[in-house]
């Protein structure tokens, strides 16, 4: 487990190293980078350590967007609606988890994406509180130059990765992650050793969420407007499972390399092909899963097996 | 000797299928009870009611004292009631060390995995598996996975420990070696719950036969009084014996 | 063997992903020299794409019509004009990013503003920090120009100059009508406009018996219709996209509701909304910002509004409408006030547009000091017979409304 | 009156949105796949109907008669060469390589045919019904009828033949089925198939309902979800309580808590339904 971490470790540094050598737009990328960092590494507490196809990814998104949103716009500082959307992240999300983990294999898949669908009316129901269909603008947060500015949000950004990643890393050490284990493995025989399976799966769930949420909300001071249809994409449900897919499952290194070839091809694509680039993405999607299933962390360990070994 | 488990008009129905029907059940400690029936008897339902995986619709069951009627099978396998599978089902990526970690693990709170990884190698090496230690658990054959079984459910140092055939798809070498293990664990005073369908072992081994037919408990007694009574041979003494003549022709 | 089929499928894919990496990552050949970029962030997928595509259309003919007559002329020298398309897939904050991405990383010297007016308010905060001038074709909003932002300017006018002339219009040539019912999108402009059109009903007396909005991506409107005919309201209004518009009006035949005035907001304006209706079309009315029978005499490069349309046929075969029309506009200003400021400067360029008064093929252009054009009277339009009829303002007016919609 | 109307448009409705759901439900059945390409494929088949219609006249039900067989053969190769690669793949896998195509898919349909709604619309309309004042639109009255006609047919199919029975067999019990000797891999595939088939058959029959265009497909694919849990997956007589319920929710929903609810309402009742109720409204083992 040490290894793995002191890569992680070693990439976040050369992340933040970012801002000496980027304009606005690169911390752009660069916040998005860590965004994606966040929803991967977080999904993959569900999806990999937990085993459960978890499509609600857009759910935590759009929650947090719009939590941290409307604390804003009520005259709440940044730093307190940030932290009160983790906090309600993490709550709401452990509620939800402990009913909706107790469905598995599609009926879970299909359920997470329905929170979704359900999350995204709401929003744009309670037309008072978050401006409805109309969308919520957001006051702006500071007043900094161009350059001031995307170095903040990116900072901001960054830190909720080193946060995630840290607690990501936390749980695979711990009795916790050794009990997530258990349930992807064998969950009727996990419940007979004494694990409370319920428990275990509600804490994931809501460890899964509340970063994400957090992200969200960072993102919706950032971008200053957000709207239901923007922040409750169903993409930002698929996109961490696509980067997770490509670095390999269950590995913390692994889906952030993931997330940051995901990005890099997806910037790629986005700007040379736009009348086709969802199609490529689609195209590279069923390519992975075909030719790659086991994710870019298997290319390592076959090109380098003899060389270092296998953790 | 005090009663450890008692089982009072407990009954459980499926939609439609009545797989218990009002069981009435005391069992003290220490006592080594062979659970035997044809198939389909509730055998396996009776075992899941204790441990909380499918509750009760009625009765009530009680384990050293407490009410466990409701409880969740995690909260029952804290208690101390331990059971192995008839279908194996280990944690296959894990070693088999780490198997038998689980079990001490979350079986009691507080422990550290350091330690239960420690409790494990005893219990591993107590089923003649030490040798298999770091061997992931899929890899380990069918005899090996039984006794991993085993091992993780006395790593939970239980009160009463149910054993679902665990002589099932065995070599009878295997099954000697099994039924070697379930008497030294008998030994060192541990109540037992077997359901067995080889008679060689159950009459060999327990103490107490208990035969459930349809659901319905039909006979409970000592083994040579059990074996004895035209209700069960016509139930399942007598089926078997004609089944496997049945297979011979 | 396992393996050795494995890494060479695993060399396959790495190839794959290379060969589109540096396919992509060849850098645009365009040179900065002699050319006029102008960025166009567009939702070219995703839901709003059938909107980019009309945007796109009356960008494109503009950029031709400016190229074919040798660029663009700034102190004598001719400058070709180039269009830089970003697609930000119908997602607002990805309209943030491409308009940065333009600024930066394209360096475009102007842009021309996001689809509608969330997504174009949103990417006005970076276009305003760069200090690009920015054109908006289909920001109707106030909400948008209230921002007090220097570089922003758009050629709609607010939603309220939409629903007041029509309420007007109706209640002078229908005066029996005293019962509204509105239904609306979900969604920013076409709540928007029920909105405006439910404080301009109330403002004039007509009683509002219905007022409800439908989700985004609703695939069945009996059930509200069915209510809404249970109500009989001699007018109905309803607004969305042109698909929502399609499904309604038809399930309105379908369940034989009529009135005497149907309004529908923004599909008849759109050339497929005729088509794809044909006689269930009859007698809608509907407002816009423009209309093909508008006649101006324009100084902008396309001249009279006859012409535009006449160039605009022979392009894309059809009938422009309103957006088409707008983004050709915002182009044809551009090229107007660049030539004016004899510069390709930001902020000479901003000037002349913020003192730009002139008429255009689209009517009259002046912009107020919130940036959003006060100089246009849209016209409220009528399908008869196929063809959208001009209704109001008189001075344009080619027939009456009609009542009844069947 | 307006409570028999309400309750008449669910109906029709309900009996269309089975007919959007049926192949959907029949993969998810038997291959344990959930087909995220199945709204696109929906899709495919109403511009298929659109444009015969629009140059050659030929009347949309006329379409069917080509549309199945040409879809049952692109849900078969489909399996064959691609999602037979990982059938046995864990959930997520499955599932996500079936969006990719759909991108694929979608994003071909929106290169070529343009995003731009188009109208099936028949000259002369085929006018409405009007029963003691409760109205039911014609074209709707047949899609009605073709659906179920389609429904009956698969239920025909799967009960009659060979080869249903086979399905059948697979859904109930793959192992069983291999011991059978039954062959998996070709089975799937027609399966997968015969899904393909009702989806394009279902796009020609929606031509006639819906606007046309590659951003309907999720809408469609949203439909096929609801009325797959509510009633009972593989099944088709789930698959027709499952849409009629859902048509039913939706139209009351609209009527009394308003029309923007309709949808939020529908996703609740599928995840209560997922939780209280998993196996549906009419849920049994074995596709019949």
């Amino acid at each position: 487990m040490i290894r793995p971490s002191i890569v992680l470790v070693a990439l976040l540094a050369v992340i933040a190293l970012l801002p000496l050598a980027g304009d606005a737009y690169a911390l752009r990328l660069g916040t998005i980078a860590c965004m994606y960092g966040i929803f991967a590494l977080s999904w993959n507490i569900v999806g990999g350590f937990l085993g459960y196809p978890s499509f609600a990814t857009a759910a935590f998104f759009g929650f947090g967007a719009y939590t941290t949103g409307v604390l804003m716009t009520l005259g709440a500082s940044l730093p307190l609606a940030l932290l009160a959307t983790l906090v309600a992240s993490l709550v709401g999300a452990s509620v939800l988890g402990a009913v909706l983990l107790r469905l598995r294999g599609h009926y879970f898949a299909i359920a997470s994406l329905s929170l979704v669908e359900v999350l995204r009316e709401v929003v744009n129901n309670a037309t008072d509180l978050t401006g409805g269909g109309m969308g919520l603008n957001i006051p702006l947060a500071s007043n900094a130059s161009i350059l001031g500015d995307a170095i903040f949000y990116f900072y901001a950004m960054w830190i909720a990765l080193a946060l995630t990643a840290a607690m990501v890393v936390a749980v695979s050490a711990s009795k916790l992650g050794f009990g997530l284990a258990c349930i992807r493995q064998n969950e009727t025989a996990a419940n007979m050793v004494g694990l409370n399976t319920t428990l275990y799966k509600s804490i994931a769930f809501g460890l899964s969420a509340c970063f994400v949420g957090v992200a969200g909300g960072i993102y919706a001071v950032w971008v200053h407007y957000i709207d239901p249809s923007d922040v409750f994409d169903i993409l930002y449900s698929v996109k961490p499972i696509v980067m997770s897919l490509m670095g390999g499952l269950g590995s913390p290194v692994g889906v952030v390399c993931g997330a940051l070839v995901y990005l890099g091809l997806e910037e790629v694509v986005w700007r040379n092909y736009i009348q086709i680039h969802s199609g490529l993405l689609g195209l590279l999607v069923v390519l992975l899963l075909l030719f790659l299933p086991h994710g870019l962390v298997s290319l390592r360990g076959r090109l380098f097996r003899r060389g270092t070994g296998h953790a | 000797m005090p009663e450890i488990l008692t089982l009072a008009g407990v009954s459980r129905r499926f939609s439609g299928l009545q797989a218990l029907r009002d069981v009435n059940l005391k069992i003290a400690g220490g006592e080594i009870v062979g659970l035997i029936g044809p198939n389909g008897a509730g055998k396996t339902t009776l075992v899941n009611t204790v441990c909380g995986v499918t509750p009760a619709s009625a009765g009530t069951v009680t384990f050293a004292g407490r009410d466990i009627t409701r409880l969740k099978p995690y909260q029952a396998a804290r208690l101390g009631l331990a059971r192995t599978f008839q279908i194996v089902q280990p944690f296959a990526e894990f070693s088999a060390l780490d198997n038998v970690a689980t079990a001490a693990l979350f079986s009691r709170p507080g422990q550290s995995l350091k330690v239960a990884r420690e409790n494990a190698r005893q219990h591993l090496a107590f089923v003649g598996l030490d040798g298999q230690a770091d061997q992931p658990a899929a890899t380990l054959t069918l005899a090996m996975r039984k006794r991993l079984e085993l091992a993780k459910a006395l790593a939970m140092s239980p009160k009463i420990l149910f054993l679902d055939e665990v002589n099932a798809g065995l070599n009878s070498a295997e099954v000697e070696k099994a039924t070697a293990l379930i008497r030294q664990l008998a030994a060192g005073g541990l109540t037992i719950v077997m359901i067995e369908h080889l008679m060689k072992v159950v009459l060999n081994v327990c103490t107490r036969i208990v035969v459930l037919h349809n659901g319905e408990l039909i006979a409970d007694g000592a083994p040579r009084n059990v074996v004895r009574n035209p209700a069960v041979i016509d139930a399942y003494l007598g089926q078997q014996y004609a089944q496997r003549h049945a297979g011979h022709g | 063997m396992f393996r050795s089929r494995l890494s060479r499928r695993a060399v396959a894919f790495g190839a794959i992903a290379l060969a589109i990496g540096a396919i992509g990552g060849l850098p645009s050949m365009a040179s900065a020299e002699d050319v006029i970029r102008i960025g166009a962030p567009l939702p070219i997928t995703g839901p709003l794409a059938p909107e980019a595509i009309k945007q796109k259309q009356g960008y494109d003919l503009w950029a031709a019509q400016a190229n074919k007559a040798g660029g663009i002329s700034v102190g004598g020298k001719k400058y070709r004009v180039e269009i830089v398309y970003v697609d930000y897939q119908s997602n607002t904050p990805r309209a943030v990013q491409a308009t940065e991405q333009l600024i930066t990383q394209d360096h475009v010297n102007f842009l021309f503003g996001a689809f509608g007016s969330g997504a174009a308010k949103a990417a006005s905060t970076v276009s305003e920090r760069y200090k690009v001038p920015t054109l908006a074709a289909t920001a109707s909003s106030s909400q948008v120009y209230d921002q007090g932002y220097k570089y922003l300017f758009g050629t709609f006018t607010p939603n309220d100059t939409l629903t007041t002339p029509l309420t007007k219009i109706v209640k002078a040539q229908a005066p029996d009508v005293k019962k509204v019912a509105i239904l609306a999108r979900n969604d920013l402009f076409p709540l928007a406009i029920a909105q405006e059109m439910e404080k301009s009903a109330k403002a004039n007396g007509i009683e509002v018996v219905f007022f409800d909005k439908y989700a985004i991506g609703t695939l069945d409107h009996s059930a509200t219709l069915s209510q809404i005919k249970s109500l009989s309201p001699q007018w109905i209004f309803i607004t969305g996209y042109t698909n929502d518009l399609l499904l309604a009006r038809k399930q309105m035949v379908d369940q034989q509701i009529k009135a005497p005035v149907v309004t529908m907001i923004a599909g008849p304006a759109y050339q497929e909304f005729i088509d794809a209706l044909g006689p269930s079309a009859e007698n809608v009315s509907s407002a816009a910002w423009w209309h093909p029978a508008e006649q101006y005499d324009g100084k902008d490069i396309f001249g009279k509004t006859s012409e535009f349309v006449k160039l605009f046929r022979e392009k894309y075969n059809s009938e422009p409408d309103y957006g088409q029309a707008s983004a050709a506009l915002c182009g044809a200003l551009f090229q107007l006030a660049i030539e004016q400021a004899g510069s390709i400067d930001r902020d000479k360029v901003r000037d002349a547009l913020a003192k730009m008064d002139v008429v255009t093929f689209f009517g009259p252009v002046k912009f107020g000091a919130n940036g959003q054009i006060n100089s246009l009277d849209p016209p409220v339009f009528q399908i008869q017979s196929g063809k959208p009829v001009v209704v109001f303002p008189q001075a344009i007016k080619q027939g009456d409304l009609k009542l009844g919609v069947n | 009156m307006l409570a028999a109307q309400v309750l008449v448009n669910a109906a029709v409705l309900g009996c269309l949105y089975a007919c959007i759901a049926i192949g959907f439900s029949l993969v998810w059945g038997v291959l344990n796949v959930i087909n995220l390409i199945h709204g696109s494929l929906i899709v495919l088949g109403a511009y298929l109907a659109w444009g015969l219609y629009q140059w050659t006249g030929i009347l949309p039900w006329y379409v069917l008669v080509l549309t199945a067989p040409l879809f049952f053969g692109i849900g078969y190769l489909l399996q064959r060469l691609l999602l037979n690669r990982v059938i046995t793949a864990p959930v997520l896998v499955t599932l996500t390589l079936t969006f990719g195509l759909d991108l694929i898919l979608n994003n071909a349909m929106i290169y070529f045919f343009k995003a731009d709604y188009r109208k099936l619309t028949l000259v002369p309309s085929l006018g409405s019904l009007s029963i003691g004042g409760v109205v039911v639109p014609v074209d709707r009255v047949i899609a009605t009828a073709f659906a179920l006609v389609l429904t009956g047919l698969l239920y025909l199919l799967l009960r009659r033949s060979r080869v249903g029975r086979a399905v059948v067999a697979v859904r109930l019990d793959r192992d069983a089925a291999v011991l059978m000797g039954v062959d998996v891999k070709s089975i799937y595939a027609i399966a997968f198939g015969l899904g393909a088939a009702l989806a394009g058959c279902a796009g020609v029959l929606m031509a006639l309902i819906f606007p046309i265009s590659p951003l309907t497909s999720s809408a469609y694919l949203g439909k096929a979800f609801v009325v797959c849990v509510l009633g009972g997956l593989g099944s088709v007589s789930g698959a027709l309580a499952g849409g009629v319920a859902l048509a039913l929710v939706e139209g009351i929903g609209a009527v009394v808590v308003g029309p923007s609810y309709a949808t939020t309402l529908s996703f609740l009742l599928l995840i209560a339904f997922l939780i209280v109720r998993p196996q549906g409204l009419l849920g049994r083992k074995g596709f019949e």
